[in-house]
Order: structure tokens, then C-alpha cells, then sequence
């Protein structure tokens, strides 16, 4: 379902792209920050605090040790099974996103060391199509839990996502069943998955492997649910309370560990991964 | 209560009744005008039923009177005794489970159960689960690990429940878990699609060695009405969406998704329940068979291996 | 902390001892009811279906196959291992309600048939002490579920109490997890164990083996729960809503897998039973 | 704030503390009279505390600056990480839990936490939980078995809370689920009574393989204000119905329900918490290392047999 709301969202905006690009408002507090402060400061308003959105490749570099990450997603194309063609085919669709993002899906990531600790980290790609997972995110999510399970790697993942990928239909839906079966190689290994749910996380996503994780931790003030808002109104006609599904609301009601701000974040998955990987865990590291 | 496309028919159907009625009565003989009519019937059923349109398929899948789990239940199965509640929270009517016994063989049963009459509907909320559902579901999965029971599930929802108070108690958690505690099950493990098989509501309760699905029925990552508002940005677009997204079950049993489809009789299970029934005893027999020669190893491969290979993608 | 409620009633209702006792009156409806039609129906109202306690031979009587009972309770006497006394020693009060019942403790059973399954029953008896549950009961019940796994027996509790005996405190207490351990081997051998609640099931009991039962079955308007209504009360301070802890609440909220009525909880267990016990599973009998 | 048996105590650290600080001040020498007054507070202390009656330990138990499950985590522990939720309904402030490290190796940590001001003893419900609490920990017991980590319990509970929201969602049950789940654990368990063991709501996090209690502490299967309201019908017999429950750290090792006394400093760990922790420190792992030594096997049959054999009984 993510795929047309982000659709929607470019062209009703569309007039984004004639703003010089040095500035950004915040969307939350509407504060104008120089493009490069908010960069340094990881994307998190100065001002107010408000978590933007980052690339991937910012989320990479600010979780991974320095020198460590070799990517190991991209060879996994996606592929258009049912020849799903709704206003536009999504064969094209698939083309724009691959221009724009200059990646093959909405899933970039690979192995590295995180605190020393052995890793398998993989983010999603919220740019391309709403982060939604198809058969490809599927099999890089399957593929990443195999590999971290073979080569001893704790697993970690960073979810933004608007669900399953319609276009894939029934095949997408499938991939919930696949990326989280496929956690259970950890399991057997003794070793970590960790969660680390960003704004948004809605749909196929969250229930499936994002909420499966050993340790779930969250960013601040993100959207994280099954149904989206939108569907909840539609559902019930009627507003929905304040802080409903974000971050704060999830932690209330136990689903889960903590709500760690940016600047914190590696530094507590440093924390976990070090008591729960069989190397930290023993040797007392 | 016909489906729109089931109208001639069903007109044509009491026109019949009427004629041998009137004759009966009348002492007259109309037998050949009935047997010509008869053959059009015949040749009328052909047509619609032979060329059903996806979104045709839809409709039949939610026909009053189309068998549910608890008519599965009752005829299908023997010995059912329902048992309730995920010991946590509260009984959610959206899923029926307990115990009842397969060809003499205990077995474990949870499905969504959407009501039989109106009432019944809203108690059952359609058929789609709170949270507590797939908490009592996976206490099923729990009991068939516990007794080394065969566990079967019965699919037909529109969904899980897309709603506040669900939210707040973690569906898209439950659903997980769900998954995962069905992928884990050390006992054969059958899923049937009965009629609506909406999203990860269904996927819930899915995670089968073998999946089936009924001739009528439909799986999907969304139902054709919401796929069309979002992304023709018309609910009435449904039909287009429907065959975009190839959701009957021919369409699934090509794309590997189900295993087996259990014929329905001409017109839909709805038409013939104990039919439909009947058919579905049949397939189920053949299925659970040779997995109860596996052992809880092998059906843990098994199942890995056919949910992993789910998918289609181009490799650079 | 049963034991006393039992007291204060007893002391204040005191004169019952006076009516003939040829006919009782029921505490929900006040009808007058022929006692003696009242245990031919089971101990149930008549007139509004009220459910009244009974007695354990009844109960027993009302659930096992004709001729295949075979008592294996009473081997074990309690003892008073804190040397407790109150207003009265507690070794007195043993004697008092071992003199009434002619029972060594609380509890009363052993091996028969139900519906030609092999089982081993044990039964609370309410009229000793409450039902509470001391080390004797513990024990009597940890043996239970130990006998029933060692000869293939399912294993069948009623509960009726109204918790751990005070007056042997933490030795009570820890009856919970002897017997909540128990009924692991059973597990072990793949054999059921179903639970029956009846009025009341409160405290330890409910806290431990009762909740545990693969099925659990209750009376119609029992009341079960952790804390008695009077000390809820007392925390809340205000009225506690109309049928809360009664048995259809608890179904209500999850707890219970049925409320059956007296007069088919032998055909439920019978139904139960057969379907779980391995020789009922596989058979198809 | 000190206990009502502590005053005179208090009252004379007091004086001594005054005339020192008179001395300095005035530049008189006073160290005559201090040390008289020293060596009478030195047998005051020892008469106080050396006779300690059970009521007196229960206040004891029960002291403002007590050391909690929290300041165990920061100070026996190192690495704290607290997890939070029950993946179901909330997160349960009365229970504290996570991930921690102890002489260097992972462990899993749960236990009871009261206040340690008014404020926030209201947000942690005066540490006594609700069924949200019991399933926090009872993931906890999964994550050390998953992980194959120690498992260690704090229990400073007056009890599970006896109100209407923990009884609509089984508090009961939750327990009995938990004393179970831990009972299953196939990791070293170990639980510690720090301040109050309040029956079932302390038992549920209690079924160790070593049970340990601080000397102050507490455990039974009842309050004796409860008890003495139900047993005397007058809540002020309280310390007649300590004596007769028989709840003591020494009492409980007499009766076999504790394994080991750890000792706190003269007057309480409250006087001393550091001193107090440091020797809870030496106990946890003096109980922990022969654990670590064990299969999964030999701990279950091990957490058996111990709470097998509980209770006394006389046999026919
Ligand atoms: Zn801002
Ligand atoms: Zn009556």
C-alpha cells in the first residue's frame, strides 16, 4: 500500500524541487535549517528535535564501525510476475525507482562490524516505492538472516516501510512468512537479531520480521503499526488520539524495548549486540 | 440474496419450479417445454460459471450461505469441542478453534468464523480478528505441539481488524508471532483458504506444509476494493483490480503459492454446501497423509523450504 | 486465607444446624428445595439452576465410570511445621475438620475410568478448612500427577478453594510451584491434564496447577480469581461491577475454554478426554 | 524517616554527631565524652539489632534507602540494558528487566521495583505488578533460554496487585504461567529476596535453582497485616502474626525454602547499601558458578527435586 501514498505525496507536492536545496523546513516545527547542519546533525532538527528521514547510506555510515561495511545487496533485481499494470505498469514504476534511487529495490546494506561485534545489517529504502517489500527486499531480508546465521554475523535491520508491495500481490504477502521463517536460522545459532524500527513502519512489515526482532528499539515520534491511519479513520470514522501509533504509544503498550533518539543509537546497539553475541557474551568484553 | 451475475439463473431457475408446479397442479403435461428449458439452464450455467471473472470469484467467495469454519467443522471433522480464549486477554468470537478428530485422528482446528446470519456477523466483527484470535490461535499451535496433534487452519477474513483497540494491542505484533509460532509447529501443519484470504490477517494462521485452496475462494496482500481506491483511486474499480491482482485460485496455484484447489460444485459451495464439503474431506485426506510420515525435522525443512522459495525475482 | 472465611460463617450463621435438615434453601433464589431432589439433581437449583457446592464422593461419583473408582488419597496426614496457633493452635483446627470429614485433608481421589479413559482424579473438598491448600494437599497432588504419568493416566483436578493455607505459610506457598512443576510430567508423556473450576477457586490454587490445565473447564457462575473480592474491595474502595470473577467473565476474558453445566461436565470430560488421552487420539475410538 | 525501633539509635548518632561538631567549633576538647558516648551507642546498636524481632525485620524489609532491583542492576551488574514490554498489552513499571552483565558474562535480569521516592512508587504501582509485569519477565526467561544466559530474579514485592484491571486480565493465571515458565528454564536460575517476598506475586519470579534471601528480608505466603486481620480480625497484631508466620531469612532456611542468607551491614542495608550489595555480589556468584557447571537436563531435574520436596507432611 506504501507505493501510491508516496505517489500521491510527489505530485500533489511536486513543486519541491524549484526550493534551493541548501534549506529545509522541518516539518514539525517549520524551522528553515541549513541542508548541511541538518546532515551533521543526522537529520534530527536542531530545533525541536524532530527525526527526518535519512538516506541509507547516512543510516549505514552512522551505525557501522568506520571502514568495516562491504555491501553485500543488489544483485537481486526485482522481477513483475503478474504483469501488474494499474495507471502505470509496474515494470516502469520499477524503472523510475531504480533511476531515482540508483539502487535495484528498497533495500541497501551488507556486512560490517558494529562495536566490534560481527554484523549483517540491512535498511530499507523508503525512497524507493514507500520501502515496501516485494520478492526482491524478501530475498535480500531471507538471504541477510541466512548469511548472518552461516557466518556467525549478528542481524540487524532498519524498517521504514509502507507495507507489502501491492503490485506483487499475493507473492509479496508471501514474503512475511519467508523473512520471518528464514530468523529462525539465528535461532539455532544463539545468535541476535535486532529491530530498529523508523518512521514509517506500517503494514506487511511490522508484521512480520521487524517485530520479531530479540531487541526492538525505535526512533523517536515515528508512525509504527499494522493498518495505517488513514485506514484505522476510514474504518471507525473517527479521529484518532493524540501519539496514536507512534514510538512513545508502542513503547506504553510493551511492544517494545525502547525509544532511543538518533545520537544515541548506535551507542545502545553497540550495548546489545555486545551482551547478546556469543563473542561479548562469554568472553566479557 | 443471488450475486448480481447469478441473477438469470436463479430466474430462470424459478420460472422451472413454477412451470412443474403449475403442471402438477393442473394435471397437464409440460414436459417437453420443461426439458427445453431445462437444456437452457443448463446451457446458461455453463456459460457464466465456465467463464467466471476474477472479481466473479470474489463475489462467490463471499456468498451467503458459503460453508464456514464452523460448517467445516461440524461436517467435515467429528467430535468438535470448541475451546476458547488466549488465557491473556478475552475470547475473540473472530476465531473459532479447539479439538475434533480427522478420520478417527485427533487433530487441532482454529479458522476465522464470520457470522451465519447478521447478528451473528457483527458478534463475530465479519471475521476479523482482534489481537486475542491469533493469541488463542497460536494456543492451538501450542496444544497440537503439546499432543504431536496434526494442526489445520481454516481461512476466511477480509482481514485482520484495522481498528484502534487492535492497534493498541499489537496486531501487526500478533500476526508475527503468529507466523512464527506456525513456521515452528513440529506436527504436520495444513492450511485451507475457505473463502476470503485477506492479507496478513490470513497469512496469520497460513504458514501450512500444504496449503489448499477452495475453487471459489481468494488469497491476496489486499482486497480488490482497497487496491483499487488506492491505486486507481476508485473503490468501484474493483473488478480491474481483482484481475490485476490475480488473487482466484488458479492464479495461485501457478504462481506456487497453494498446493491444491478443492473443486466446488457448479456455481459455488454456497449452491451445494455438503457438496463442497465432501470434496473438501477428500483433499484434506490426501494431504495430511503423507505428512504424518514425516518427522517434526522434516516437517520443519518442509516448511521452510516451500515458504523460501516463495517469490519471483531477476537475478543480475 | 480461606480458613478463616469459613470460620466467621460458620460462626454466624451458627443456628442452621437447627432447621431439619430434610430441606435446604437456595442461596440464590431462596426457593425451599426436598433435599434429597436436590442431589438427584446434582446439586443444582431446580427452581433457578443455581449451582450449590456438593460433596466430593458426590462429585467423584457424578464424573468416574460405575465401579472403576479406587481411592489412592489420604496416605498423607498434614503436620503443623511452624508450630502456628491464633485465636486457636492450628493442630486443633486439623482435628476439628479431619473429626467433620473424616478426611485427612482437603482433598479426595484416585484412579478410575472417565468414558473408559484411565485417569487419576482429585477433588477439593471445600469443607476442610476452605479447601486450602497446605503441604498435604501439595502433596496429594504433586503424587497425583506423578502416578497418572508414571501409569498413563490423564490427570483430572476440582478445584474448589479458597487458596494456601496461612497457617502454614511460605511451606503453602510453595505448594504453587510443587505442583504448577508436577504437572510437567505429564508433559513428558504426552498425557492431558484438564482442569475443573467450581465455586470458589481463589488464591494459590488458581495461581498455580488450576490455570494450568490444556483444558479448563468451570461451573456456571462459579467465582474464580487471584484476590478475593473483599480484598479487591478494600484496595479499590468502591462496589466491584455486576458478575465480575464469575465464571462467565472469565470466559469472557479468556480464561476459560468453557462454562459447562453440572448436569454435562461428565459428557464434556468424557469428549475431552477421549480426543486428548493417546489412546483415544490415535485409535479413533 | 527512621524505623520507630531505630529512633534512639538515630536520636544519639545524633547528639555525637552535634558535640563534634560543638568541639570543632569552639576548639574544645571533647574526645572523652564522645567516646563514652560512642561505646554506648556501639551496645545500644549491638541490643537493637542483634535481637531483632520478626516484625522488626519485616519494617526492616521495608525501609526508605533499602537497596532495589534497580540499584542491584546498577551495582552488583554492569552494562545494564533495560528491555521493556510484554509484546502484548503494556509495559509494566513494578517490573524491572534486561539485559546485564555479571563477572563479565551476559545474564538475564527481572525483578520488582518500588519507588525510591513517593512519585515514583505511585508510577511503579508500590512494586506490585500486573499480569503485564509477569509476562515482561516471562519474556525475559525466554531470552536467557534462547540464549542459553543465567537467568537471576529480584523479588521486592508486597504482592501481586489485587485490583480489578489484574484480575480482568488473569492475574492469576500470569502467575501460574510464570511459575511454570520458570520452572522450565534450561539456564542456571537464580532468585534473590530482597525486601518483601509477598506470596504469589513474590513465588512468581521465585522458582530458582538456589534461592537466596537478604537477612532483612521476607518471604510468606501472606503479609502479616493481612494475616492478622483475617487470623486476629485486628490489623495491629501484626508483629504476633510475624512471629507466627515464621517469615524470616533465618526461619526460611531453617524450613528448607532458601538456600543462602546473604548478611547485611549492622542495622540494615539501608544504613549501608553499598556494604550490602558488595556481599550479595560474593553470594550471587558463590550460587551461580557450581550452576554454570550443570546440562539443561541436570538444571530441571535439579529446580525439580528442590521444590519437590517442599512442605511437611507426616505420613500415615
Ligand atoms: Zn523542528
Ligand atoms: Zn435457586
Amino acid at each position: 500500500m506504501a507505493l501510491d501514498r508516496l505517489f500521491r505525496r510527489r505530485r500533489t507536492r511536486g513543486g519541491g524541487r524549484d526550493v534551493p536545496e541548501l534549506w529545509l523546513k522541518c516539518p514539525a516545527c517549520e524551522a528553515q535549517i541549513y541542508k548541511k547542519d541538518l546532515e551533521a546533525n543526522l537529520m534530527v532538527c536542531p530545533e525541536c528535535g524532530h527525526h527526518l528521514r535519512m538516506s541509507v547510506e547516512q543510516r549505514v555510515a552512522m551505525l557501522v564501525d568506520e571502514g568495516s561495511f562491504e555491501q553485500t545487496t543488489g544483485s537481486v533485481k526485482p522481477a513483475d510476475p503478474l504483469s501488474f499494470s494499474d495507471t502505470e505498469p509496474y515494470a516502469e514504476r520499477l524503472r523510475r525507482y531504480q533511476e531515482k534511487t540508483g539502487r535495484s529495490d528498497a533495500i541497501y546494506g551488507g556486512t560490517c562490524t558494529i562495536g566490534g561485534v560481527p554484523a549483517l545489517l540491512l535498511v530499507m529504502d523508503y525512497a524507493f516505492a514507500g520501502g515496501s517489500m516485494g520478492s526482491a527486499v524478501g530475498e535480500e531480508l531471507a538471504r541477510g538472516a541466512e548469511q548472518a546465521a552461516a557466518q556467525g554475523r549478528a542481524f540487524v535491520t532498519v524498517a521504514a516501510s509502507g507495507g507489502a508491495r501491492m503490485q506483487e500481490s499475493v507473492l509479496s504477502l508471501m514474503q512475511m512468512a519467508k523473512t520471518t521463517m528464514a530468523l529462525d536460522r539465528l535461532w539455532e545459532k544463539r545468535l541476535p537479531y535486532v529491530s530498529i524500527l523508523t518512521d514509517p513502519t506500517t503494514g506487511g512489515v511490522t508484521a512480520s520480521f521487524a517485530a520479531l526482532g530479540d531487541v526492538i528499539l525505535a526512533e523517536p515520534g515515528a508512525l509504527i503499526g499494522f493498518a495505517g491511519p488513514r485506514v484505522i479513520k476510514q474504518t471507525i470514522r473517527q479521529d484518532l488520539p493524540e501519539g496514536f501509533q507512534r514510538s512513545e504509544f508502542l513503547l506504553q503498550h510493551g511492544m517494545l524495548d525502547q525509544v532511543v533518539p538518533r545520537a544515541e543509537l548506535r551507542q545502545r546497539l553497540i550495548q546489545v549486540l555486545s551482551l547478546l553475541h556469543p563473542e561479548g557474551a562469554a568472553s566479557g568484553a | 440474496m443471488a450475486l448480481e451475475f447469478e441473477q438469470p439463473i436463479d430466474e430462470l431457475e424459478a420460472r422451472i419450479r413454477e412451470l412443474r408446479e403449475y403442471a402438477e397442479e393442473q394435471g397437464v403435461d409440460l414436459s417437453d417445454e420443461i426439458e427445453l428449458l431445462e437444456n437452457k439452464l443448463e446451457r446458461l450455467q455453463k456459460e457464466t460459471f465456465s467463464n467466471l471473472s476474477r472479481w466473479q470469484r470474489v463475489q462467490l467467495a463471499r456468498a451467503p450461505g458459503r460453508p464456514t469454519t464452523l460448517d467445516v467443522l461440524e461436517n467435515v471433522f467429528s467430535d468438535f469441542v470448541e475451546l476458547h480464549g488466549d488465557r491473556a486477554v478475552a475470547d475473540d468470537p473472530a476465531i473459532v478453534a479447539g479439538l475434533a478428530r480427522f478420520e478417527g485422528r485427533s487433530v487441532v482446528v482454529a479458522g476465522h468464523q464470520k457470522g451465519r446470519t447478521t447478528k451473528e456477523n457483527i458478534h463475530r466483527n465479519f471475521g476479523m480478528p482482534h489481537p486475542e484470535g491469533y493469541r488463542k490461535a497460536m494456543r492451538m499451535m501450542d496444544l497440537a505441539d503439546r499432543f504431536g496433534f496434526p494442526f489445520i487452519s481454516l481461512i476466511d477474513t477480509p482481514g485482520a481488524y484495522p481498528g484502534i483497540s487492535a492497534e493498541e494491542r499489537g496486531q501487526a505484533w500478533v500476526i508475527a508471532q503468529s507466523i512464527q509460532r506456525m513456521g515452528r509447529l513440529r506436527v504436520p501443519a495444513l492450511a485451507v483458504i475457505l473463502g476470503e484470504g485477506g492479507s496478513g490477517g490470513a497469512l496469520a494462521i497460513g504458514v501450512g506444509n500444504r496449503v489448499l485452496i477452495m475453487e471459489n475462494a481468494w488469497y491476496s496482500v489486499i482486497s480488490p476494493e482497497s487496491c483499487a481506491a488506492i491505486l486507481w483511486r476508485d473503490a468501484a474499480q474493483a473488478a480491474e483490480a481483482a484481475e490485476a491482482l490475480k488473487l482466484t485460485a488458479r492464479d495461485l496455484k501457478e504462481l506456487g503459492v497453494v498446493d491444491r484447489i478443492v473443486p466446488e460444485p457448479r456455481g459455488g459451495a454456497h449452491r451445494q454446501p455438503q457438496a463442497a464439503l465432501a470434496e473438501l474431506r477428500r483433499a484434506i485426506a490426501a494431504e495430511l497423509e503423507p505428512l504424518l510420515k514425516l518427522s517434526p525435522e522434516e516437517l520443519l525443512r518442509d516448511r521452510y523450504r516451500r515458504f523460501r522459495e516463495m517469490g519471483a525475482v531477476a537475478q543480475s
